[in-house]
């Protein structure tokens, strides 16, 4: 099951080769259905109780240096590779709807780029992530680079497309030189193993953990990415073509948030623990300065650009609230996330085309004539910002209450990047739906093509809004397993709903409140009692 | 006669041919001094396998002959392509690769 | 007899391998060449080693030197310059060269293979001749001998590539086709349809060659 | 059928209203939507009702359930459900709610029919009838936060309805973003409350907050300034304020449901909801009462002056909540809940008819432009006339009895709460001038064109409309109504809603008279039965004296409004000349817009550019760039060596092997 969704889309790409042109763009997109259909069977048959890798695959690979192709469905990650199948599926179906340059390079990319997703996503073997952690690179590149557009001020898709792949690669080595260092410094003289699971098994010595834990840090954040390191985010997001970036968007800057629950808090617990104010200090800033950007921009993708580090800097916060409730929320914010942003730059495309221009203050009063793409519109941007009742929200809602309970003082600056968000999620939507139209503005409806992409995307925004169960009850497991890897202690908070009645008696002073009001009192010296 | 003999022999047309390299400047004659590399690696090849009483050491030599030969005939066509262009037969003219 | 015509090998093979380095002209290097591939054939013989003393012969002095002084012909072997452009290579390349050659013989000579001092060991009357050599190529060694035989396919169809006949579009000037033969049919034009120079512009605005006919009669 | 069956219900019908026009607009017949819209409001008061009869059956002391559909959202330790919890106050907002919004829907089935965005409209506020619903019906806080910003989104939707008009745009932003900083306080406060008590739900946490917690201690306080938060950016309340006379940007029948009866009650509704957190934390419930005080008084200050008729109106609104706040801030929980109900009708109905007037105007709003409706426009006029004596809280009208009894529940408190009786009053006494400066300026008089035109021809004007803030011509296009207008004379959805209204606004205060009968604190009481504050009450013949003295004030205010605007209708302008500060003070509207502006709004765009013209181009581009050029500048070194000649190439290599040779050699021996 894993390997075949691991490799259907290749296989798809590559016998997609020898067809003719015109039929390569609904071969790939038969061959993401069939993949989301895969993903989906695995969904069905995951065990929501258990908190160990299911499905796996295990085979030996380079047994000389212990590595290991392994595979393996958890709580983690059953959700992002459903989200991978089905964002894919979209950008897919939406790009094959039109005509593209060299079509059978163009989707040959497209799937190879979804196999390495999916692999980074399956991998649990700490070298094969790096290899599709790397492998992901690219097709992107060729993608971005080839089929993007050159801007008029003079960037060039390619050199924007290179400043991206620089900033990433160097990431991307420092996590090479970081998964090898690991290994070799696990075995201390041993057996070489790169098996995730093993390395977890006996974490290294604090020294080592220190530098490896950035090493893999730095690649994550690129790739989020985070504040300072977002430099590539800008002439990228510029120039790649909308339904790549669809996906791009949606699901690469997970893997790096995924990679902090999947490897990091695991491998370097210590560190995790030593280094958790200073990472969190960068997802702060990630959340307010992306906010801030995203709400001076004119430029469509780069309001959904900036909104996407503010977002992730949420789940970065949430992961390293180091609390069960903070991870599950940032879980299921990649899943929400993913599935905000990819409609959101289609979304874009279909506007781009209307208003000719991707610039806020040339368009305007679209409503009128399209009420359904602004309907869609309209929830999607609500969404963005979480509007409580999406899952968006929920998702939102558990890592601040990680976060809050963990470090109060990080909560309090984060959640002004939700109010932040309601301001330019709705911006974009009403400079874009309402107002007057500008000159050379076709305010039409939306056609039946992109609404059979978006619709359906539309639908899981809202099905998901309703039952967020859905993704909390897989995932709860792994994820508590996961971080207790790193705290080193059963998930607190369910200690606390378990003993919460038997604490009928206590006076507010008893020992649980005791330690809360200590940590309160170091998280926030102003407010003491 | 012992195999130091020849191998020391190996050694001394290695080494020229490298110097010959190194101070040609026609590509045909830097391609004769390549083949000069190959046979001195290609009687090294030989002699060892006459000290060890193994014939695949012949067939290696053998193999390093069908390299060559394919190298001499892209090489010489390079030579040819680059004589119809007008270009002049000199490497040192042919600075391209300058950083 | 055999310290004799070892030496005699040798000198041979050395001889030619410094004519070719040293020779001015191209024509006299191949000669040299040649002379040090027959002196290596001996060398093989002397090592047991009659079929590819016979191939050194027969392939390497035979059909590949001809390729060269073809080559060396159609070129012109013209007299190299003495000129050196690069400071210092005409120094340090005899250098390296001894420096190469000290650190080689040192490598094999201080080696531990007792063997090297001696002749090897005895052979049958068998080694070395084609039935041997064919049966391990065509045993043992049997998917090295198919690739090699691929890589020589290769490497002709290469040459053929390479110095084959130039056609008309070389890639060479690939990109600027298109334009070109555009504005060749622009200048071609009768000057006399000046009436409705507008249109005509917007018919080949329109990129790939190919005009409308309705725009070519008019 | 239990109770939770029909509150369910009650939820059920306005999404399902919703849904069907959202989904139906391009097949429904215009009036079909509206028929749709307003019988689901219709079929969820009935509902409301069969819930009320089915909750009366219980013991009062049984009368809370709580339900849920299923499992929301927990994991790690939070229980989240979808559950509702009902008991008499949830009941009471339901009626309250359901029962004026089926008027007000009748009220836009008429109001609205020439305007092109006729199902959005009914889709909208049949949404926010939905999630008004569910904000009261919620059962634990996380579900709570959902309505209040479900609420929060219809009121932008609806007002930002015309959105075309950039003003209505603008102002629908400031509102939605003034109440996520509300939603917010309340998912801060959710947090604390989970921090400390372990549970969303409000059973769980009312019951365990008093053994929790000592009164005052400063989680509690904490808790309840959060909750405040959200409360006051959802009423209105200072300094949050500033969006609600800008939403009246939207339709006349959106300012009478939201921004009048319902939505703008919701943070009085979560005060008393959150009764047993307050009672815990004295400080917070005393700052939310001076909140609302100010707030009563600046809005009575602003709403002397405002010229707008529908934001007059507004900022009267404003300062009636003001008082609802400081009613079930002080522990007059049921007088304050009364108040709501009370104001909810007589406010709806001053809002249609000053809709009906607006129309009669061709959109014009301006006071100074209006006169003579009196004899133009009787039924409206009427109507308008009996809203206004509620609202002045003439003696005999609902709003008589319903404000002062919360000024009677303050003095009887006594100590400092006398301040909120005696400057309760002053508002009061504002409050009978501004009303009826509205209706004197309005009602008699020589009738204006529009009025004019209205009693000779029977017309209504067909003025090209425009944007009176901005001059622009409307662009009727997208909705805005075109050259026909409604008038309540005319349309008879539009004159039975306001008669029914009408009616109630009048002889609704009935239902609580002291001494006589106490229908609603009889029934809410057993939500509050844990609150200390319940054994105050006043006396019966304090609150008949409250009550005179209330009748008093509202005659002298209506008697001085009198001779200022028509007995000496030149006074208000040399009045205007004296206190010359003073005035631009409210006209300006004690310039809470331009602090804001200044303190939040500027410094935010400020940090905006200089992060995106400055900080990313120096620090982010210069780290990367100085990276670039480090590794550009080494590679100038290593350049040199790469000549472009292919033998020194080859020396490098033979060297290197060479080298590499001998270090080998060397490591060897």
């Amino acid at each position: 099951m894993t390997n075949s969704l691991l490799w259907t889309p290749l296989v798809f790409g590559l016998i997609g080769l020898a067809l003719p042109k015109r039929l390569t763009g609904w071969w790939a997109t038969l061959g993401t259905a069939v993949t989301l259909g895969i993903a989906i069977a695995l969904l069905a048959g995951f065990d929501s109780g258990a908190a160990g890798l299911q499905d796996t695959v295990e085979a030996e690979w380079i047994p000389g240096l212990g590595v290991e192709y392994s595979l393996g469905v958890d709580g983690l990650n059953v959700f992002l590779l459903v989200l991978t199948a089905l964002l894919w599926l979209g950008g897919t179906a939406f790009a094959a709807f039109r005509e593209q340059e060299r079509p059978h390079l163009f989707f040959l990319m497209m799937l190879l780029a979804e196999t390495a997703t999916l692999g980074a996503f399956l991998a649990q073997d700490l070298l094969l992530f790096v290899l599709f952690f790397d492998l992901m690179l690219v097709p992107f590149y060729f993608l971005f680079g080839a089929w993007g557009s050159d801007r008029p001020d003079g960037v060039t898709a390619s050199a924007a497309t290179l400043k991206m792949i620089v900033y990433t690669l160097v990431g991307s080595l420092l996590m090479l030189v970081a998964a090898i260092a690991t290994a070799i410094v696990a075995a201390d003289g041993g057996q070489i193993t790169f098996s995730i699971a093993d390395l977890a098994q006996n974490p290294l010595g604090e020294g080592s953990q220190r530098w490896i834990f950035w090493f893999f840090a730095a690649a994550f954040l690129v790739k989020m990415p985070a504040f300072l390191l977002h430099g590539w985010m800008p002439d990228a997001y510029r120039a790649a073509p909308l339904p790549v970036l669809a996906v791009f968007s949606g699901v690469l800057a997970k893997v790096g948030a995924y990679g902090f629950l999947r490897v990091v808090l695991p491998l370097f617990p210590d560190a995790t623990v030593e280094f958790q104010e200073v990472v969190l200090v960068i997802a702060l800033a990630s959340i307010l300065y992306g906010s801030v950007m995203a709400f001076t921009q004119t430029n469509v993708r780069l309001v959904a650009g900036y909104s996407s580090v503010a977002q992730l800097g949420f789940m970065t916060a949430g992961i390293f609230a180091l609390r069960a409730d903070g991870a599950d929320g940032a879980v299921l914010q990649m899943v929400n996330h993913g599935l905000v942003v990819a409609p959101l730059f289609i979304i874009v495309a279909v506007l781009a085309e209307r208003s000719g221009s991707e610039d806020l203050r040339e368009m305007g009063g679209m409503a009128m004539r399209a009420p359904v793409l602004a309907a869609l519109f309209l929830i999607v941007a609500l969404a963005t910002l979480a509007m409580p009742g999406s899952a968006n929200f929920i998702g939102e809602f558990y890592i601040l209450n990680g976060l809050f309970q963990a470090k109060i003082a990080f909560a309090f600056v984060a959640i002004a990047g939700v109010a932040m968000s309601a301001y330019y999620a709705l911006r974009l939507y009403q400079r874009t739906m309402h107002n007057r139209v500008p000159a050379g503005v076709g305010s039409r409806e939306l056609g039946w093509r992109d609404g059979v992409v978006l619709v359906p995307l539309v639908a899981c925004i809202v099905g998901l809004a309703l039952y967020p169960q859905l993704v909390l009850k897989r995932t709860d497991a792994s994820v508590q397993q996961s971080v207790a890897a790193a705290t080193g202690k059963p998930a607190p908070e369910a200690e606390l709903a378990e003993e919460a009645p038997a604490m009928s008696g206590w006076t507010g002073y008893g020992p649980l409140a005791d330690r809360q009001v200590d940590e309160l009192a170091a998280g926030e010296s102003g407010k003491s009692p | 006669m012992s195999i130091e003999w020849y191998i020391v022999l190996s050694s001394l047309l290695f080494a020229v041919g490298a110097t010959g390299i190194l101070i040609r400047r026609s590509p045909v004659v830097i391609l004769l001094c390549l083949e000069l590399m190959l046979n001195a690696g290609n009687l090294a090849l030989i002699a060892f396998s006459r000290m060890v009483g193994n014939q695949e050491g012949q067939v290696f030599a053998l193999i390093v002959m069908v390299v060559a030969a394919c190298e001499v005939v892209v090489g010489l066509g390079l030579i040819v392509a680059i004589f119809r262009r007008k270009l002049p037969l000199d490497v040192d003219e042919l600075r391209e690769l300058r950083g | 007899m055999e310290e004799v015509l070892f030496f005699a090998g040798a000198l041979g093979a050395l001889g030619g391998a410094v004519g070719v380095v040293a020779m001015r002209n191209p024509f006299y290097s191949v000669l040299a060449l040649i002379v040090h591939l027959f002196s290596l054939a001996v060398l093989f013989l002397l090592l047991s080693s009659a079929f590819l003393a016979a191939a050194q012969v027969v392939v390497y002095a035979g059909a590949v030197m001809v390729l060269y002084v073809f080559v060396v012909a159609y070129v012109g072997g013209d007299h190299e310059s003495a000129w050196e452009p690069i400071p210092g290579q005409q120094l340090l390349a005899p250098l390296l060269g001894i420096a190469l050659f000290v650190e080689l013989a040192i490598a094999v000579l201080a080696s531990s293979f007792l063997a090297l001092g001696t002749e090897g060991p005895e052979v049958s009357p068998g080694f070395g001749d084609p039935a041997a050599i064919g049966y391990l190529l065509l045993e043992k060694f049997l998917i090295p001998f198919e690739a090699a035989s691929i890589l020589l396919l290769l490497a002709a169809v290469g040459a053929v590539v390479l110095a084959g006949h130039q056609r008309k579009s070389s890639p060479g000037e690939g990109p600027g086709v298109p334009s070109e033969q555009r504005f060749a049919r622009e200048e071609s034009n009768p000057s006399g349809d000046s009436s409705q120079p507008p249109h005509r512009r917007v018919a080949s605005e329109e990129g790939p060659p190919g005009p409308s006919p309705a725009s070519g009669s008019a | 059928m239990s109770v939770s069956f029909w509150a369910w219900l009650v939820l059920l019908f306005p999404l399902l209203g919703s849904i069907a026009i959202g989904l139906g607009f391009r097949v429904l017949p215009a009036r079909a939507a509206g028929a749709i819209g307003t019988a689901a409001i219709a079929l969820s008061f009935a509902c409301g009702i069969a819930a009320l009869v089915s909750l009366l059956g219980d013991e009062p002391e049984a009368r809370h359930h709580a339900s849920s559909l299923w499992n929301y959202a927990s994991a790690a330790g939070l229980d989240i459900k979808l559950g509702i919890f009902v008991d008499p106050l949830s009941i009471f907002m339901v009626l309250v709610v359901t029962g004026v919004s089926t008027l007000i829907h009748l009220y836009s089935f008429g109001y609205m029919e020439s305007d092109r965005g006729y199902r959005r409209f009914f889709s909208y506020l049949n949404f926010f009838v939905f999630s008004m619903l569910l904000l009261v019906l919620a059962g634990n806080f996380v579900l709570l936060t959902v309505g209040w910003a479900f609420v929060g989104f219809a009121s932008y939707a609806l007002i930002s309805f015309w959105y075309r008009r950039a003003t209505a745009t603008r102002a629908g932003m400031k509102a939605f973003v003034i109440n996520v900083v509300g939603d917010i306080g309340l998912v801060l406060a959710a947090f604390l409350i989970f921090r400390e008590l372990g549970s969303f739900d409000y059973e769980a946490v009312f019951a365990k907050a008093p053994e929790v917690f000592a009164v005052n201690q400063w989680t509690i306080v904490a808790i309840c300034l959060l909750l405040l938060l959200g409360a006051f950016a959802k009423s209105a309340q200072l300094p949050l304020h500033t969006w609600l006379p800008d939403a009246m940007e939207g339709p006349t029948p959106v300012s009478a449901l939201i921004h009048a009866a319902t939505m703008v009650t919701a943070g009085v509704y979560l005060i008393a909801r959150t009764h047993v957190l307050f009672d815990l934390a004295p400080t917070a419930a005393d700052i939310a009462a001076f909140t609302g005080l100010a707030t009563l008084l600046v809005a009575g200050t602003i709403a002397l002056v405002v010229t707008d008729l529908k934001r007059a109106i507004a900022y009267s609104t404003m300062s009636q909540i003001g008082y609802m706040v400081v009613g079930v801030s002080i522990g007059a929980f049921s007088a304050g809940m009364f108040h709501l109900m009370t104001h909810a009708f007589f406010k709806a109905l001053l809002f249609m008819a000053a809709g009906s007037i607006i129309a009669a105007m061709a959109n014009r709003q301006d006071i100074d432009a209006m006169s003579g409706f009196g004899k133009a426009m009787r039924f409206t006029s009427a109507m308008f006339l009996v809203g206004a004596l509620a609202l002045a809280a003439f003696p005999g009208t609902s709003g008589f009895f319903s404000k002062d009894e919360i000024l009677a529940y303050a003095e009887a408190r006594g100590g400092m709460y006398l301040i909120f009786t005696v400057l309760g009053y002053v508002g009061a006494l504002l409050t009978a001038v501004y009303t009826f400066r509205l209706v004197f300026r309005i009602l008699p008089g020589t009738p204006c064109n529009p009025a004019q035109e209205l009693i000779e021809t029977g017309q209504v004007v067909h003025a090209e409309p425009e944007n009176p803030a901005t001059g622009e011509a409307e662009d009727t296009e997208v909705g805005f109504p075109g050259p026909e207008h409604h008038i309540a004379e005319r349309s008879w959805p539009m004159k039975v809603a306001m008669g029914v209204l009408g009616v109630l606004a009048l002889v609704g205060g009935l239902v609580q008279v002291p001494g006589v009968d106490h229908v609603i604190a009889s029934f809410l009481d057993p939500v509050f039965e844990d609150s200390p504050l319940l054994e105050v009450h006043p006396t019966v013949g304090a609150e008949w004296t409250g009550l005179g003295i209330g009748g008093a004030i509202s005659i002298l205010g209506i008697a001085l409004a009198y001779f200022l605007y028509v007995a000496q209708p030149a006074t208000p302008a040399i009045l205007i000349q004296r206190l010359r500060p003073l005035h631009t003070l409210f006209a300006r509207k004690w310039y809470f817009d331009e602090l804001i502006d200044l303190l939040v709004v500027r410094p935010a765009l400020a940090i905006g550019r200089f992060a995106n013209r400055t900080f990313e181009r120096v620090v982010v581009d210069g780290l990367v760039s100085g990276t670039a050029e480090t590794v550009r500048g080494a590679g100038g070194i290593v350049r040199l060596v790469q000549s472009g000649f292919v033998r020194s190439y080859a020396l490098l290599l033979i060297a290197g092997f060479a080298g590499l040779a001998l270090y080998f050699l060397l490591a060897s021996s």
